[in-house]
């Protein structure tokens, strides 16, 4: 058995690490709760948000942490017309169309990405993504808690706007009845488009992050949302702060698999639990009557 | 009598939440007997079918059937006990034909049965259903009394022991009742038993043997259909509540709109109310306030409303009657644009709006208090009221809070609480206030009184009357005739799809075709013109 | 979904129509059958990839079109009959046959064992827990190294020769064909349509809608689990990656979608095109995704009911068909 | 009536096909390959199209090939894989039936070159390939019309150690084995290195396996690192591969020498890691340096047309396209079995050095072993093509 160090430090860096996790999701699952769409370029989209993180430190040589809001909004802007042009006009035609072109969008995006950036594997090098913060005996990756505390802090934003504004009100609403929520002024398609910018916006910030802390290249959206589902399940699908647990618990929970079994079983562990609690907990294990 | 009752229910509840929909009812059904349940909209008597039927899962209490406890078993094991049941608004297969239909229950009962007995059964049946000559067509090509038909077939081919049938004479013309009550009669044999939920009084009187009436989830009273029927309580809860009975009297005149509200001082009440009432424009516009020319609507292929034509004056406050699927709430859908018509124009101030998004028609004043209420259960009661404030700045979208607060003080209370949290009357509070919060110029009210006790209604009734004392346009849209009436300037009575009444309130109410339209024209034979419109 | 071909006005019994499906079954199967007599290989090839999607398509048409179940875990099924299979003919020497049939049972199994998971709630969370289904057992796959991790499993006989293997997947497709005929042309079809239009009235009639569910999801995953067996003896060597991979899934959903979701005729055409779409676009190796891409937006916006709901509304074929 | 539709589509379908087939001239010595140039192996797909495509174009401008004496062009078919070895077999089906290519030339990664191959075998078309490790390789079948060259995985293995005694670096001897669970690094990782670090005198203080694409090695670096392992040795991917060291870092372990194979080769790994990549070690079989004919000629040529840096992998692509060219010149025919024949007859020194296949049909690529140092790798072992001194310990 490892000693106390290592499993502490493991288990800090899994929180961590769990936190910008929970920030990748979070365009997932919001979208998935207002629009009932599962965006299976959501992955893409975390990956645009790399590549913006890395060019955007290419040209203009600032810091792309710095750059966020930036990345942020480029993403989010990109997002405005695949909605306009493409899922709107499918409104009503059941799930699987919308799920089938946002699959159409992936496989173009990803086509893209190799055509203009070639298939290289990326990173965003930064001193501070490789430094080690040491406390005690505990030892984890500063990224780890710059990442963190920027996916707090923006996923607690996005609560308070869903939660506590006027935008959050609408979007609420057009989540659990948008036809009242329409006949009483909100314009539900408008929403939805605001909706889909921001998830994609909060991927596009994920994908710094995550891109900072670790590697990507073209095609690394497909594992991206693979995660991103386990923690939208774990938390429960369009509900943000249960993202945010949903997130925390699956990187300390893969970190004690990782641990126990291997690393190799970070995954399984995952998806193992995400299926479990689609089994037992299809809201997400903190689903309370929230009705 | 002295056999065991075939269908036995002891204290059997439901809750939803913090409503209770059914509160311990105590119920036998014998063997050769049918037996009737009426109340008002709401009193649970569909849930106390969805819970013998087994679609919906009793909080407490226990069904027997033949001795069996099948509280527990699912719809498809209580189909398989022998318990067929229709539905409210009928549920066929439709895009399978009627034939098929049945088939759906023969072979789920009986997978292997011989094609020749199972076609023998299906004609039979068919031929007793008086569906012989659309046996090919689909579910969704059938006409509604049709598919009330084929709902009945389609139990009956379960073989039940149990038929339970859910509201079969609404929407009918009375010829089409007399064909089912024969039907009912038909199906009747020493070894079944006949559960028969309606409104359509003669139904019940021409069918049942004995009677239950349920309010508010409640047995009010239980007992042989004759007494039942002749009973002054029942007749109040039936026939509507409270003041309603008063118009029964005498000339049969409604009573005048100020004599249902029953607050201290009206003027200042409706200075209250001045935040959440859009003034009059000042040029004096000569447009209507709403204009329908020629309107047809409805869903998919099924045309609910036939070329409809309705004029609203500015201040107006109307009334649209109507039975059940006789298309009012499709009238109210296609106002506020939740419905774009298919043909006709839809008017508002003059301007053409046919065609136009939701709330692009909610944002020229047009509130809807939907049928349903429609509450949002993940925002808080306040939520629920400022998500209607499209546009209006923090101080004035308080303003317009603390009016609707005034107005209904248990909301203010509530305010923090999940908007579903409250009791059904709260919840069509909080529906009409956030109506109010957009400061509309008209508002269309769905069944606000659906299901609420009397006292409630009056309530919601006096806060009505107060808006169009302060020169709100109103478009109503009851079941309780008398309030609706008491209320309005105008009214017009629905049926199927085209306005088959209007006129002054109290010539409506006077009207004998009203009754008939509603009751089925249990008392009157004067139903010529009537039945020629179905 | 309007199932207009199926649910078209009928005269007489179920059964005549279905006999006429039958007998055209039939007859293709032994028409095609001697193909392998005069076509080339290349024509073998497209065939078994064809047949294989066909299987595929037929199965997920059944599910979705029956009981609304859309699935993105066809993998799971496909990944888990290539292991199947393979582990079979290396270890045991099964014959392919009897090897396909195991394959099919362990893929039913595996469909029902999940079941209670993946039903829970009707809609999106089976179609996100069917995509961590095949996930989960990629990933397990690849680190379980008593499965090979993620070098896979190489078959150690020679597989049979192309013109045995396309009759042997011609067979399969037949077979899958004739189950979704079996399955639309005799009372059951009353009872999957019955579930697929209003679960619960279908409840009230004494229908259990799981049960239902259940075989069709069962059925279709056995008839995967075939398709990824005779994939894989035909590959010779498999790895978790190809073969619990997500391009699968997609790759029946688009097949469907592009023939026609509930439509008889659906996943024939939607194979025929994504194989021919496939070997067309091939030659243009850059953009060869995107411009796959851009043509599923087009048809998914523009044919809702796929291509074979297109034709049906061409007034010309439409005519034919009424 | 209804089955008119299908009939209708399938001919619609069938004309498109038809009307795809048929783009080479009738006289053209058309050859074919299918490689990952989309999905997770992209990288390697690119890198190989251009060396394949470059000694056929040699060849063209040359006047092409005589085949019974009369000069054709040579016409090479690629395919789009997209990284999944079900297409990379449909597609060599397709170059082999449809567009009766003479052979094949392979994919990337054993997974793909193998699903290929196989097909290639059973049509009995000759495939020349790279990019598969010859124990691999070796390991699927007895090959007849599929020809390697390729490092040879014990020879890679053993380069670390024998670079460790000849440059006579000090360390504790406690040696890290990291290896994913594709089939070279089971081969590597898990048996050989093991093997190698008895004989070299190291003691193995841990040996562990991951998934292929796993992204999370922090329970495996904190491990080595409480351990005390100076030495580690990784078999991954280059993504992994960036992500170990990234996490290696930030994990505050620093042991003295890290070798990395595989991931570590292209540039792309340096780029990603700048400063972090100084001091990691790989295995290659490639170098612009080699004294191979052509070699910096070659990569000078990648680095002019692509602006991009060069990898080992236009080399090993590149030889493999002259090998097979070299041997349906020396067939002077198109038929299969005479250029089958001639492949097993190469023997000549290319740009990756000289290869002769064995009864395997196999041919071992020499190896160096590389550090990288400032974006630059440097040949450090051994001394005969050595370009620049080594860099230790791990800065």
């Amino acid at each position: 058995m490892p000693d106390i160090g290592i499993i502490s430090s493991t288990i800090v860096a899994g929180v961590l690490l769990g936190g910008i996790l929970a920030l990748t999701a979070l365009g997932l699952s919001i979208v998935l709760g207002v629009m009932r769409l599962v965006n299976l370029a959501h992955g893409d989209f975390l990956v645009v948000g790399a590549y913006a993180g890395l060019f955007f430190l290419q040209f203009t040589g600032i810091d792309p942490l710095i750059g966020l809001p930036v990345v942020a909004v480029f993403v989010g802007m990109l997002a405005l017309p695949v909605y306009s042009f493409l899922l709107a006009p499918l409104a009503g035609r059941g799930a699987e169309a919308q799920m089938m072109t946002m699959f159409a969008v992936s496989i173009i995006l990803e086509n893209a990405f190799v055509l203009a950036f070639s298939a290289d594997t990326r990173s965003i090098a930064r001193d501070y993504a490789t430094v080690p913060l040491t406390l005690g005996p505990i030892t984890f990756p500063l990224i780890y808690l710059i990442g963190f505390a920027i996916s707090v802090t923006l996923i607690l934003a996005v609560h308070w706007l869903v939660s506590a504004t006027a935008f959050g009100r609408d979007l609420r609403a057009s989540a659990v009845d948008a036809q009242a929520a329409a006949t009483l002024g909100v314009d539900v398609k408008r929403v939805q488009m605001l909706t889909f910018a921001l998830g994609a916006a909060c991927a596009g910030v994920g994908g710094t992050l995550m891109g900072a802390a670790f590697q990507f290249g073209p095609s690394s959206g497909g594992a991206y949302l693979l995660n991103s589902l386990a923690v939208v399940v774990l938390g429960g699908l369009g509900n943000v702060i249960g993202t945010l647990i949903g997130g925390i618990a699956l990187g300390a929970l893969q970190s004690i698999g990782g641990l126990t079994l291997g690393d190799g079983y970070r995954d399984l562990v995952g998806m193992a639990l995400f299926l479990l609690v689609l089994a037992f907990r299809p809201d997400g294990f903190l689903a309370k009557g929230r009705t | 009598m002295d056999r065991p009752p075939l269908l036995e229910v002891k204290g059997l509840v439901k809750r939803y939440g913090g409503l209770v929909a059914n509160d311990r009812i105590d119920m036998q059904l014998r063997a050769g007997t049918i037996t009737g349940v009426i109340g008002p909209n709401g009193a649970g008597k569909s849930t106390l079918i969805g819970l013998i039927g087994g679609a919906v899962v009793p909080s407490e209490g226990s069904i027997r059937l033949d001795g069996r406890d099948v509280s527990r078993l699912p719809a498809s094991e209580r189909a398989r006990a022998g318990v067929g049941r229709t539905y409210q608004i009928p549920r066929p297969f439709l895009d399978m034909s009627v034939e098929e239909n049945l088939e759906v229950a023969q072979y789920s009962i009986a997978p292997f049965i011989r094609a020749t007995v199972a076609r023998e059964e299906r004609r039979a049946l068919l031929a007793r259903t008086g569906l012989a000559d659309v046996a090919t067509l689909t579910g969704r090509a059938l006409p509604l009394l049709r598919r009330k038909r084929l709902e009945i077939a389609r139990a009956l081919a379960l073989k039940p022991r149990v038929v339970l049938l859910d509201e079969v004479g609404a929407g009918l013309v009375d010829s089409e009742i007399t064909e089912l009550i024969e039907l009912i009669h038909s199906i009747l044999d020493a070894r079944t038993a006949i559960l028969i939920v309606e409104h359509v009084i003669r139904v019940v009187r021409e069918c049942c043997s004995r009677t239950m009436v349920l309010n508010f989830g409640k047995t009010l009273i239980e007992g042989p259909t004759a007494d039942i029927l002749g009973n002054d309580q029942v007749a109040a809860v039936y026939l509507g509540t409270g003041g309603a009975r008063e118009s029964q009297t005498a000339d049969g005149t409604a009573p005048a709109a100020d004599s249902a509200i029953h607050v201290s001082a009206p003027e200042a009440e409706a200075q209250v109310l001045a935040p959440l009432t859009a003034p009059a424009s000042a040029e004096a516009a000569t447009a209507p306030a709403l204009q329908f020319s020629g309107i047809s609507a409805g869903y998919g292929q099924a045309r609910v409303l036939q070329g409809i034509d309705l004029t609203v004056e500015r201040g107006q406050a109307i009334a649209i009657l109507g039975a059940n699927g006789a298309g009012k709430t499709t009238l109210a859908r296609t106002i506020s644009g939740v419905i774009t018509p298919t043909a006709g124009a839809l008017l508002i101030d003059g301007q053409d709006v046919s065609g136009w998004q939701p709330h692009q028609i909610a944002a020229l004043g047009i509130a809807h208090c939907m049928e349903g209420r429609r509450i949002f259960p993940t925002l808080s009661v306040q939520e629920n009221l400022l998500i209607a404030a499209r546009g209006a700045d923090a101080l004035t979208a308080r303003e317009r809070l603390e009016a609707v607060y005034d107005l209904f003080p248990i909301l203010a209370e509530r305010k923090t609480q999940g908007g579903t949290s409250m009791s059904g009357g709260q919840q069509q509070m909080l529906a009409i206030g956030r109506a109010l919060m957009a400061r509309p110029r008209l508002v269309i009210f769905d069944e606000i009184s659906l299901g609420l006790a009397p006292i409630v209604m009056d309530k919601l009734y006096d806060a009505l009357a107060l808006l169009k004392k302060a020169r709100m346009t109103l478009i109503v849209i009851e079941q309780d005739v008398d309030r609706a009436l008491a209320l309005a300037d105008h009214a017009y009575v629905l049926e199927h799809g085209m306005f088959a009444l209007s006129g002054p309130p109290r010539q409506i109410a006077a009207d004998p075709r009203l009754r008939h339209i509603y009751i089925g024209g249990a008392e009157d034979a004067s139903m010529g013109e009537l039945t020629s419109i179905g | 979904m309007s199932d207009a071909i199926v649910s078209s006005p009928r005269v007489g019994s179920a059964s005549t129509g279905g006999l006429v499906e039958v007998a055209v079954l039939v007859g293709a199967l032994g028409v095609l059958w001697f193909v392998p007599d005069f076509a080339g290989d290349y024509w073998l090839q497209l065939g078994f990839r064809t047949c294989v999607y066909l299987v595929l398509a037929q199965g997920w048409n059944l599910m979705a079109g029956s009981a609304g179940l859309v699935s993105l875990g066809t993998s799971s099924f496909i990944g888990l009959g290539a292991y199947a299979a393979l582990g079979l003919l290396n270890r045991v020497g099964a014959p392919l046959p009897l090897a396909l049939l195991i394959c099919a049972t362990a893929g039913g199994v595996l469909a029902a064992l999940v079941s209670p998971a993946l039903f829970r709630l009707r809609g999106l969370y089976f179609t996100v827990g069917t995509l961590a289904l095949a996930e989960l057992l990629r990933l397990l796959m690849v680190n379980v190294s008593a499965f090979g991790g993620a070098t896979g499993i190489i078959l150690q006989e020679d597989p049979p020769a192309l013109p045995v293997l396309f009759r042997y997947v011609l067979v399969l497709a037949f077979l899958a064909s004739l189950t979704i005929t079996l399955c639309t042309r005799t009372r059951v079809s009353v009872i999957l349509r019955a579930v697929r239009d209003d679960e619960d009235a279908a409840a009230q009639m004494g229908i259990r809608p799981y049960r239902v569910k259940l075989g069709a999801f069962v059925l279709a995953s056995a008839l995967a689990a075939m398709a990824g067996g005779i994939q894989a003896a035909k590959l010779g060597a498999i790895e978790p990656y190809g073969m619990f991979g997500l391009q699968w899934s997609i790759d029946v959903l688009s097949m469907v979608i592009i023939g026609g979701v509930g439509l008889r005729l659906g996943p024939l055409v939607g194979a025929l095109f994504v194989v021919a779409l496939g070997e067309a676009l091939a030659d243009y190796p850059e953009a060869h995704t995107a411009i796959a891409g851009v043509i599923l937006i087009v048809l998914i916006r523009f044919a809702p009911q796929g291509i074979v709901g297109l034709a049906v509304k061409l007034p010309l074929i439409g005519r034919v068909q009424a | 009536m209804k089955h008119h539709i299908g009939k209708s589509l399938a001919a619609a379908a069938a004309a498109t096909l038809a009307l795809s087939i048929g783009v080479a001239f009738a006289d053209d010595i058309v050859i074919g390959a299918s490689l990952p140039l989309s999905g997770p192996l992209a990288g390697f797909g690119s890198f190989q199209q251009w060396g394949y495509k470059r000694a056929v174009d040699q060849v063209n401008r040359a006047g092409g090939i005589a085949i019974n004496g009369a000069k054709q062009q040579v016409k090479l078919i690629i395919r789009d894989d997209k990284t999944d070895p079900n297409a990379t077999a449909s597609n060599t089906e397709t170059l082999i039936s449809r567009d009766r290519v003479v052979a094949m030339l392979g994919s990337c990664t054993p997974a793909l070159v193998h699903a290929g191959a196989l097909v290639s075998e059973r049509a009995k078309k000759p495939m020349v390939t790279g990019c598969d490790p010859l124990e691999a390789f070796k390991s699927v079948r007895k090959w007849n019309y599929v020809w390697d060259l390729f490092f040879h995985e014990p020879e890679l293995a053993a380069v670390p150690f024998k670079a460790m005694a000849d440059l006579g670096v000090k360390t504790n001897k406690k040696l890290a084995i990291w290896h994913d669970n594709g089939p070279d690094g089971q081969v590597i990782g898990g048996k050989i290195w093991p093997a190698l670090a008895k004989e070299f005198g190291y003691e193995v203080v841990q040996n562990s396996e991951f998934p292929i694409d796993n992204s999370q090695f922090t329970s495996v670096i904190a491990e080595a690192k409480s351990r005390g392992a100076e030495v580690v040795l990784v078999d991954a991917i280059t993504p992994q591969a960036i992500a170990i060291r990234k996490q290696m870092a930030s994990a505050g372990y620093m042991p003295k020498v890290l070798n990395i194979e595989k991931g570590a080769e292209p540039v792309q790994f340096a780029e990603a890691l700048g400063k972090l990549s100084d001091g990691i070690l790989v295995g290659g079989y490639w170098d612009p340096a080699f004294p191979y004919p052509g070699a910096a000629d070659l990569a000078k040529a990648f680095e002019s047309e692509t602006k991009l840096t060069s990898s080992q992998h236009i080399a090993d692509s590149y030889a493999a396209a002259q090998v097979l060219l070299d041997a349906i010149t020396a067939a002077g025919s198109t038929d299969s079995e005479k250029i089958n024949a001639a492949i097993a007859k190469t023997d000549k020194s290319y740009v990756v050095g000289p290869v002769k296949f064995d009864e395997n049909h196999t041919a071992k690529l020499p190896i160096v072993s590389l550090q990288w140092q400032s974006g630059k790798a440097v040949i450090i072992w051994p001394k005969s093509a050595k370009t620049g001194d080594v860099l230790f310990p791990l800065p």
